[in-house]
């Protein structure tokens, strides 16, 4: 049948793509010049130890053979091991992706609540003083090194009125059962406030330029006219028919955002101490550790494209012109 | 008309032509949707030398489909189409633009077909330097063709933008851009529809005498019936990417015999205050394109369907010098 | 002769090696002064470390450097294995330096148990060096360290000769001034494993040196000291008697055998632990005779008690035991074997360890030596700034590291009035490496005239703004007993001295450019 | 004559584009009688939605109402402040726009766009606005089991249907329909014209219905109201417009439209030219420049004539059209001019 | 024969080129802050190029006080620099002038590249559709599971480190956005009566797309060209920050991270650590306001 057919594709796109970025990054991991040795270069470092490695990390077999058993073992989810930590990558990467999870969303949700109603209420004072100066303002947070606003407002709030702490997830030596224990705690919201405040003021503009244009356009659509005609108060005008119908493109792109998102999560996490997928990229590629590196990358990769398959999704279901075709 | 005596009387020949659109993404097929329109399936007619064919039908029934298969526009997915004896499949590369000069198409929407950015010169140059033509001959035949299409002092018109031109007018230069390389056979695709009422009389006085004095073939889309009358002598009725009836504009008019046809005719508004006002003999609903009905595709809003319609596809037969697809007749 | 083509110097870049950067922009300056068209690449050390390592031919010279570890306290490690022509090949003598004369030395001196003959070999080797220049030195750097002395006493932090006061008697012996018990430390590296088989890192090693009990330790003056050991008496230059302390205790309550000595001695060399082995290869055999255990070794050794009896971490035999068995079978090593909570019978606990952030330990109150703070907590700061921030704070109150210009950690201590900052003169050391394999720093004389082109003073002060002292030995003026002062001292350095050096070896300088003596030729291109 | 339910005196509407203002709406003056069905017809662009949408006071944001009166029973709706036109707008006068695909939330589904109306405006209940909705849709020929259905999964037809339930919702007294079926074929064209005239005629309501069609107008208005560019040309009942139109350029327009029951054989004339930009209008009469039988005297302001009771004319020669309709049937007339 | 005189023809005005370059650039005049932006682009335009001359020192090279101590750490303004000097004795003025040197480098050939690479796959793929469009989108697609920022970090270790990584690394994957965009662009314009006017009157594929559809893509181009510009500067502050950046060459990034590495926020050295801050806000905002004004010009509907 051909509806079969068309999700079929779909998914086998979705696969393509998972499979040319895992050979992808196959081949550069193994392309990449520096040695995973160098790590345990010292003085009492014997050939026999050397050997010894490369045959535990499977580098001394030729390198198609790496790749079919690298193929091999993401299908059975294996991501090897890290050369550095000796420690299954997986495990590895499954207890930081939680932390740059929550960072992620909380600074997006925040980003997002605040540029929606902002975007609307700029569109509502379109031509005014107010919306003249904000928009070029908005531009310019969106032109901020996103490292360099994160040590500014570390400078401030951290270390000039010590409000908050300057980095990590919690209070050195504060104990907690469980995720959920640590994340909601007020221990971790102290910490989290800093890091998320800036992925959160960076990130705003796009919810909120895209808020204020959509509802400028949808201002303009004759529903809304229509709207005003019917003699409808000038709320339901503008928040049931405007704002509802500028919401649907704000909502599918925060799934893409979620995706943008984490890749930049590698500057900030570093900032701030976070202990994050992003940060543990950037320090397993700094050491060669190509299995973690590897590893994170393709979680990163993995978020990204899910995050993609998502906003078409979101569209489809929040969108009755698809939704109800 | 009839210049050449020698070739062959029919031009145009088309047999059983098919053309199926792939539409709708991933999630429409999720839903269980049909993602194939029959735009134009199973058409078969023929066209003589110097003939004006109308094209008539409700939007969407594939009468733009038609003609840009005609102009080898889009390919077939089924079915023949030869122009003067050659398979338009087998046309390609320099046949191709020899092909592109002998037929040609005119626009329905003159704001759309003139490139913005060109001045009427470089828009009238452009076929005759694709044709070869030298350069010290191009401004003299762009001239011509400007008054061909009755446009005043052409000259003036020359440097100029579409934009600087009114409907009617850029009209007129599209049409002269149609005719430039002298071509035999033309689809007109309701070239009036984007013009005022009160231009419109002009383009279409512009189009039957070029026709009648170049001796053009010429297929003239439509969907409104009385511009057809006027243009055509010969209508083809389509529905649903099928011809319903095919015979005389006047015969049609007068007496249509496929109950379409005569929805068709009957509701047509004439500026007449006095005109009737009887219910129409239709059915409510309009044609879905991607579900069409089994057997008749006409049946659902047909009054006189039966069961027969239902079942069997009706095929073109002939009554009086007519063909009707229909299982009435 | 020839001229001599574009030499390069390697090194790492300034992100995170600041001074080493700037010492070799320095460094190819005053290079450049002596006719010589130099190049400085800076690459990141992975690749660096691999084309100097495994691509022995293809460098000419490279910035590098030795870390102080409480093991190097004994110069056995480096004299040997830097120099000695059996590692020129895959060893650590990457430089390529031969010389049949060292090498006597240098296996003399591993030989002889008697500190003082020891010590005039250790110095013969120093002057060798010192005459040869196989590695330009440049400085040992001070280790810069703070603390917040409201909340430790200062009296109770000891400070370690070239390694400073983060060391493991200070983490012992610190004594809380107030209610803070609590020693928090920040470091900037991340935790890669809390194994006692495996040697993952340096900050991994203050973990490993706190839970697990060794030996012997090396005290804060350099030298071994008993330990988990009673005592320990050389038998003759083969054997070592270990008289273990009674009632000793795992921290899952188990009692520390003898034969958990044996088995952590066993599994170093077991195949199952490759980091641990070179430390006990030349154990031939262990016997236990009551709480007595004794060493037997191949081949005499005068470092076998720092270097191993005060190395080789003390595991629990019914722990590992079954460990190693199953690994015995699998590609791993006990290296990337992570126990859920790591038994040891040091004086901490291991409590927890949130990965890429903290690790926490408790004191084990039923310790021999039991610690006098409560927790002994690790935060993984990646950044300088943010470190400081923390430290005046109070989120960190024990800067263990600091990869950042110690002089704002001074300035910032002065402002802040509870900081009290300590600097000590490393154990380890910075230096250029030649490669002895390519003309022309294959000849002496000529790695000399560099050597002697650059002032260290300029070193010291430009690229470490004062917090290092020159070098010119691989044993550290830290390591009082071992260093040779004259050798330091008469080293004379100048753009004029090593200008001297090279026209005495008979190198010209034609238009500015230098050439090779005589009518030699260059054998390699610039690359 | 009774008095007009509506009364549209020398209305003017200005846009403004950039610095300079278009006039689209120049002074244009009409009745709408009750009980009756308006054409309002003319040339794109002569500003025909203009004058609709100004009768709601809903317009464009760069729009003004630069002068004259709209008189509905008796209240100035160009004077009436905001909250009283409010209350007015929908009960009183609804509105059919042209496209009802885009002037229908698409997110929304029908009957919350219905319900939306009658509980808001109308003060209905949730079961009493079902209840309507179904009488609405049974009304404009629409199964009530499509209420639950989103906009765009009515074909064209049928949204206009749906629009026109909308109109109907508070039993308004004034429909303005704005080119309700141009974007439909014939078929249903015809189908939602009957709908409409089936409607008013029950309903008694008062309809204006803006198109460019006189076909259309032909078929089912009672009156017929002829705009070129911003002013209005003649207004008057159908057959004196349409069987004897008084201005030259509605006499042109009779002629440029094809007739299917007209005899085959006939030629159609267009007018030649274009309209005047409305920025820059000529002085006099505005169709001059196209006007076959346009004299000296044209150039000034043309006068209202009143060629008979309840049809007044703008033109100079208005008094001469019996002769003028002669002289316009002829092709040549038309030619000559261009 | 009388000469019968042939009717005026007026030759059409041909422009020159460079005006009708600018032209179809449609530069964005009338919006103040586009004008804004370009003129700080033209102000770093002219930095850039005549930095040799602006600069009062070679910004790599290591300084001495005129007591032969080493220069650093200083103030702006004493012994006669600018802005201070860095903790290695280098001059941050002479640094500053030649970073907008570097970023001009890296924004203009990341523009060109990703609007290049970008247009002419978005055109091919556009406008030939079927499989040539399938493998071009699936490629797309595939570029667009590629996270940037990471591939960027991967790429530059490696490479060399180097300015150009991110220039690289953006042709490599960011063409993704420009085709994409340009591709339904170009799906819209090719059913423009226009251009099935011109394969109807005989012209080719070729000279369709290079007459009637690029003209039209042009701006539009331009557009993502501009976006790149501050996504190329934004993207070599953060690997210069987090140490993968050309330790050669000098950028605002690599000044920024100079600057935390050598503590410049404890040390309270804001003339070290804002300016280059400022100067990557300037620019990209600058791009960020041409990119708006040209929006506002290419879709006017909009109204932003
Ligand atoms: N490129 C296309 N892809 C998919 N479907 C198409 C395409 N072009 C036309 N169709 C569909 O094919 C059918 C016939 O379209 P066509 O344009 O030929 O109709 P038409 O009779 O010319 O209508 P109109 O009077 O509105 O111009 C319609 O249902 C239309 O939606
Ligand atoms: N928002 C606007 N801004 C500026 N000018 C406008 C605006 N809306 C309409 N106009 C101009 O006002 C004039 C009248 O427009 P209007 O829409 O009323 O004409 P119309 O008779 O309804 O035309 P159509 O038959 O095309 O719908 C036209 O010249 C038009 O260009
Ligand atoms: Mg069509
Ligand atoms: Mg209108």
């Amino acid at each position: 049948m051909t509806n079969f057919k068309a999700v079929g594709s779909r998914l086998l796109q979705l696969a393509l793509v998972l499979w040319a970025v895992v050979t992808i990054l196959f081949l550069m991991f193994r392309l990449m010049p520096g040695n995973p040795m160098a790590a345990y270069i010292d003085p009492t470092f014997t050939l026999e130890q050397q050997q010894q490695l490369m045959a535990q990390f499977g580098l001394d077999k030729p390198l198609w053979q790496q790749y079919l058993i690298y193929l091999g073992n993401l299908l059975q989810g294996e991501l090897g091991q890290s050369f550095r930590y000796r420690e299954p990558v997986g495990e590895r990467i499954w207890t930081l992706l939680p932390n740059t999870l929550v960072l992620t969303f909380s600074s997006l949700i925040i980003a997002y609540a605040f540029g929606i109603l902002a975007g609307a209420y700029l569109a509502w004072r379109r031509g005014s003083f107010i919306e003249q100066a904000a928009i070029p303002a908005v531009l310019t947070t969106r032109a901020m090194p996103e490292f360099w606003l994160g040590m500014v407002l570390l400078a401030i709030f951290s270390f000039s009125l010590g409000w908050f702490p300057a980095g990590g997830t919690r209070a050195p030596g504060a104990e907690y059962s469980g995720f959920l224990d640590l994340y909601t705690s007020r221990d971790f919201l102290s910490h989290l406030i800093l890091p998320a405040a800036t992925l959160a003021i960076y990130s705003q503009g796009l919810p909120l330029l895209l808020m204020r244009s959509n509802m400028l356009d949808v201002m303009k659509e004759d529903f809304v006219t229509m709207a005003r005609i019917k003699g409808l108060s000038n709320w339901t005008v503008v928040v049931r028919h405007a704002a509802r119908n500028a919401l649907l493109p704000v909502m599918t792109s925060f799934a893409i955002a979620v995706g943008y998102q984490l890749q930049g999560n590698v500057v900030v996490e570093s900032v701030f101490s976070w202990p994050g997928l992003g940060r543990e990229l950037v320090n397993a590629v700094a050491a060669s550790d190509y299995p973690l590196a590897q590893g994170a990358f393709l979680m990163i990769a993995l978020v990204v494209i899910l995050m993609n398959l998502l906003a078409d999704l979101l569209y489809a279901v929040l969108d009755p012109r698809v939704s109800h075709a | 008309m009839n210049i050449v005596t020698k070739k062959p009387e029919v031009l145009v020949s088309v047999h059983e032509a098919r053309l199926h659109y792939q539409v709708g993404g991933a999630f429409a097929a999720m839903r269980g949707k049909s993602t194939v329109v029959k735009a134009v399936d199973g058409v078969t007619f023929d066209i003589r030398r110097g003939e004006s064919v109308g094209l008539l039908g409700e939007s969407g029934c594939g009468k733009t489909s038609m003609g840009r298969l005609l102009l080898k526009l889009e390919d077939t997915t089924g079915g023949s189409i030869h122009f003067d004896g050659e398979e338009l499949g087998e046309v390609r590369r320099h046949r191709l633009k020899k092909f592109r000069s002998r037929a040609q198409l005119i626009f329905q929407n003159p704001f759309d077909a003139i490139n913005p950015r060109f001045t009427i010169r470089a828009t009238l140059s452009e076929p005759l330097e694709n044709a070869g033509i030298p350069r010290s001959e191009r401004e003299d035949r762009i001239v011509k063709a400007l008054e061909l299409v009755r446009l005043p002092e052409p000259e003036q018109f020359l440097d100029r933008y579409p934009h600087q031109l009114s409907g009617g007018q850029l009209q007129r230069v599209v049409m002269a851009r149609a005719l430039i390389l002298q071509p035999e056979f033309v689809v007109a695709d309701e070239p009036v529809s984007m013009l005022d009422v009160s231009v419109r009389a002009g383009v279409l006085n512009v189009f039957r005498d070029v026709r009648d004095r170049l001796g053009l073939t010429a297929i003239y889309i439509s969907h409104d019936l009385a511009l057809v009358r006027y243009v055509c002598e010969r209508t083809i009725v389509m529905y649903l990417g099928r011809i319903m009836e095919d015979g005389s504009t006047e015969d049609i008019v007068r007496e249509p015999l496929h109950p379409y046809t005569k929805a068709l005719v009957a509701a047509v508004p004439v500026p007449n205050p006095d005109q009737s006002h009887d219910p129409l003999p239709i059915g409510r609903g309009a044609p879905d394109p991607r579900n069409p009905p089994s057997g008749c595709v006409f049946r659902d809003r047909c009054p006189s369907a039966h069961a027969r319609c239902a079942s069997e596809v009706p095929e073109p037969r002939p009554v009086g010098s007519r063909l009707v697809a229909c299982h009435l007749f | 002769g020839d001229p001599i083509r574009k030499i390069t110097i390697l090194s790492r870049p300034q992100a995170g090696q600041q001074a080493e950067f700037q010492s070799v922009q320095l460094i190819a300056q005053e290079w450049r002064k002596l006719g010589l068209d130099v190049e400085v690449k800076a690459m990141p050390w992975e690749q660096m470390s691999d084309v100097v390592w495994y691509k022995r031919n293809d460098w000419d010279s490279t910035a590098w450097q030795m870390v102080g570890r409480p093991e190097r306290s004994d110069p056995d490690e480096l004299v040997f294995n830097l120099f000695h022509s059996s590692t020129a090949e895959n060893g650590y003598n990457f430089a390529g330096y031969l010389n049949k004369d060292y090498d006597a030395t240098a296996e003399a001196q591993r030989g002889e148990i008697d500190p003082d003959k020891r010590k005039a070999l250790v110095y013969k080797a120093q002057e060798i060096l010192d005459k040869d220049q196989p590695y330009m030195m440049l400085v040992h750097p001070k280790s810069t360290f703070a603390f917040d002395k409201t909340v430790w006493k200062p009296e109770s932090v000891v400070n370690q000769s070239g390694i400073g006061i983060r060391n493991t008697w200070t983490f012992l012996g610190i004594e809380p001034a107030g209610a803070k018990k609590d020693l928090i430390i920040n470091s900037s590296d991340n935790i890669k494993a809390i194994n006692p088989l495996y040697i993952s890192g340096s900050v991994d090693s203050w973990i490993t040196e706190l839970v697990w009990d060794r030996l012997l330790r090396v005290g804060p003056d350099g030298l071994p000291k008993p330990w988990a050991a009673e005592s320990f008496t050389w038998k003759d230059a083969t054997t070592v008697d270990v008289k273990l302390k009674s009632g000793m205790k795992w921290h899952d309550g188990k009692p520390v055998t003898p034969e958990d000595v044996k088995f952590s001695f066993e599994a170093a060399v077991g195949g199952e632990a490759p980091m641990y082995k070179p430390f006990a290869t030349n154990i031939d055999s262990i016997a236990i005779n009551g709480d007595v255990v004794t060493f037997k070794l191949k081949k005499p050794a005068a470092s076998f008690v720092t270097s191993s009896l005060a190395k080789v971490n003390l595991i629990p035999k019914h722990v590992w035991e079954p460990i190693l068995k199953d690994l015995a079978a699998k590609p791993e090593t006990a290296e990337s074997y992570q126990e859920q909570m790591p038994i040891g019978s040091g004086p901490f606990k291991f409590v927890s360890w949130a990965k890429n952030e903290s690790v926490t330990l408790a004191a084990n109150k039923d310790h021999f030596n039991p610690p006098k703070v409560d927790r002994w907590i690790l935060r993984i700061v990646p950044n300088a700034e943010a470190a400081l921030g923390m430290l005046r704070s109070g989120e960190v109150n024990f800067m263990g590291e600091f990869t950042g210009d110690p002089q704002v950690l001074i300035d910032a201590a002065k402002k802040d009035g509870d900081l009290e900052v300590v600097s000590t003169v490393d154990m380890g050391f910075r230096y250029i490496a030649f490669n002895e394999r390519r003309p022309p720093f294959n000849d002496p004389a000529f790695r000399r005239a560099l050597s002697e082109a650059v002032d260290r003073q300029l070193i010291v002060k430009a690229a470490y703004r004062g917090f290092a002292v020159a070098s010119n030995s691989i044993v550290s003026p830290a390591l009082e007993f071992w260093h040779d002062k004259s050798v330091v001292d008469g080293f004379k350095a100048g753009h004029d001295v090593a200008a001297k050096t090279l026209k005495d070896a008979g190198y010209t300088l034609e238009g500015g450019k230098l050439h090779y003596p005589g009518d030699t030729k260059e054998a390699l291109a610039a690359n | 004559m009774t008095e007009p339910l509506l009364s549209v005196r020398n209305l003017r509407v200005s846009y403004q584009v950039g610095r300079s203002f278009v006039h689209a709406v120049d002074g244009a003056s009409f009745d709408i009688p009750k009980g009756s069905i308006t054409g309002l017809v003319g040339e794109s662009g002569c500003g025909k939605t203009t004058v609709a949408r100004a009768l709601t006071r809903v317009i464009a944001d760069n729009a003004a109402i630069t002068g004259g009166e709209i008189l509905f029973e008796g209240r100035n709706l160009a004077k009436l402040p905001e909250k009283e036109m409010n209350a007015l707008r929908w009960r009183d006068i609804a509105f059919v726009p042209q496209s009802a695909m885009n002037s229908l939330d698409p997110v929304y589904t029908v009957e919350y766009q219905l319900g939306e109306v009658l509980r808001r405006r109308g003060g209905m209940g949730r079961k009493q606005a079902r209840a309507r909705s179904e009488e609405l849709f049974e009304m404009v020929g629409i199964d009530a089991n499509r209420l639950d259905d989103y906009p765009h999964q009515f074909s064209g037809g049928m949204r206009q249907r749906v629009a026109i339930a909308l109109a109907l919702a508070l039993d308004p007294k004034l429909i303005i329909a704005d080119e309700p079926v141009t974007a439909l074929d014939v078929i249903v064209q015809r189908q939602i014209l009957d709908q409409l005239k089936e409607l008013q005629v029950r309903l008694g309501l008062s309809v204006i219905l803006v198109t460019h069609d006189i076909s259309v107008v032909a078929y089912i208005c009672d009156r017929t109201v002829v705009m070129y560019a911003g002013k209005v040309a003649e207004s008057g009942t159908m057959q004196a417009a349409l069987t004897a139109p008084s201005h030259p350029y509605t006499m042109g327009l009779r002629n440029a439209f094809p007739d299917l029951q007209g005899a085959a054989s006939g030629v159609l004339t267009p007018i030649e030219g274009a309209p005047p930009n409305l920025a820059n209008p000529p002085a006099g009469c505005r169709f001059k420049p196209r006007c076959p039988f346009a004299l000296d005297l044209c150039g000034s302001e043309p006068p209202v004539i009143d060629v008979a009771p309840g049809h007044p004319v703008l033109c100079h020669r208005a008094r001469e059209s019996a002769a003028l309709r002669i002289e316009a049937a002829k092709t040549e007339t038309w030619m000559a001019r261009a | 024969m009388p000469e019968i005189a042939a009717p005026a023809i007026i030759k059409p005005r041909r422009p020159n080129i460079l005006a009708r370059m600018f032209r179809a650039l449609r530069l964005p005049v009338n919006d103040p802050f586009a004008v804004a932006g370009l003129v700080i682009y033209f102000v770093f335009i002219v930095t850039a190029v005549f930095a040799d001359q602006i600069a009062t020192h070679d910004p790599t090279e290591i300084l001495y006080t005129p007591s032969y101590d080493l220069a650093a750490d200083l103030r702006p303004g004493q012994d006669g620099f600018l802005m201070g000097t860095t903790s290695l004795g280098r001059d941050i003025f002479s640094q500053l002038v030649y970073g907008s040197r570097s970023a001009l480098l890296i924004g203009v050939t990341a523009a060109f590249m990703v609007a290049l690479i970008g247009s002419i796959i978005g055109l091919i793929a556009g406008y030939f559709g079927r499989w040539v469009d399938a493998v071009l989108m699936r490629l797309a697609d595939i570029a667009f599971g590629i996270p940037f920022l990471p591939f960027v970090i991967v790429l530059a270790a490696f490479l060399q480190p180097s300015i150009w990584n991110v220039v690289i690394a953006m042709a490599l994957v960011l063409w993704r956005d420009t085709a994409r965009v340009i591709r339904s662009q170009v799906l819209t314009l090719r059913t423009r009566g226009y251009v099935e006017a011109a394969r109807v009157a005989g012209s080719s594929d070729f000279k369709i797309i290079l007459r009637h559809i690029a003209p039209n893509i042009l701006p539009l181009s331009f557009l993502y060209g501009s976006i790149a510009i501050g996504w190329a500067i934004l993207t070599e502050a953060s690997i210069s920050f987090l140490g993968f950046g050309d330790p050669d060459s000098i950028s605002w990034g690599y000044m920024l991270q100079d600057a935390f590495a050598s503590q410049a926020l404890a040390k309270q050295a804001y003339y070290w650590f804002v300016p280059p801050g400022i100067c990557i806000i300037l620019v990209v905002s600058a791009g960020f306001f041409v990119t708006r004004g040209y929006e506002n010009i290419l879709f006017p509907k909009l109204n932003r």
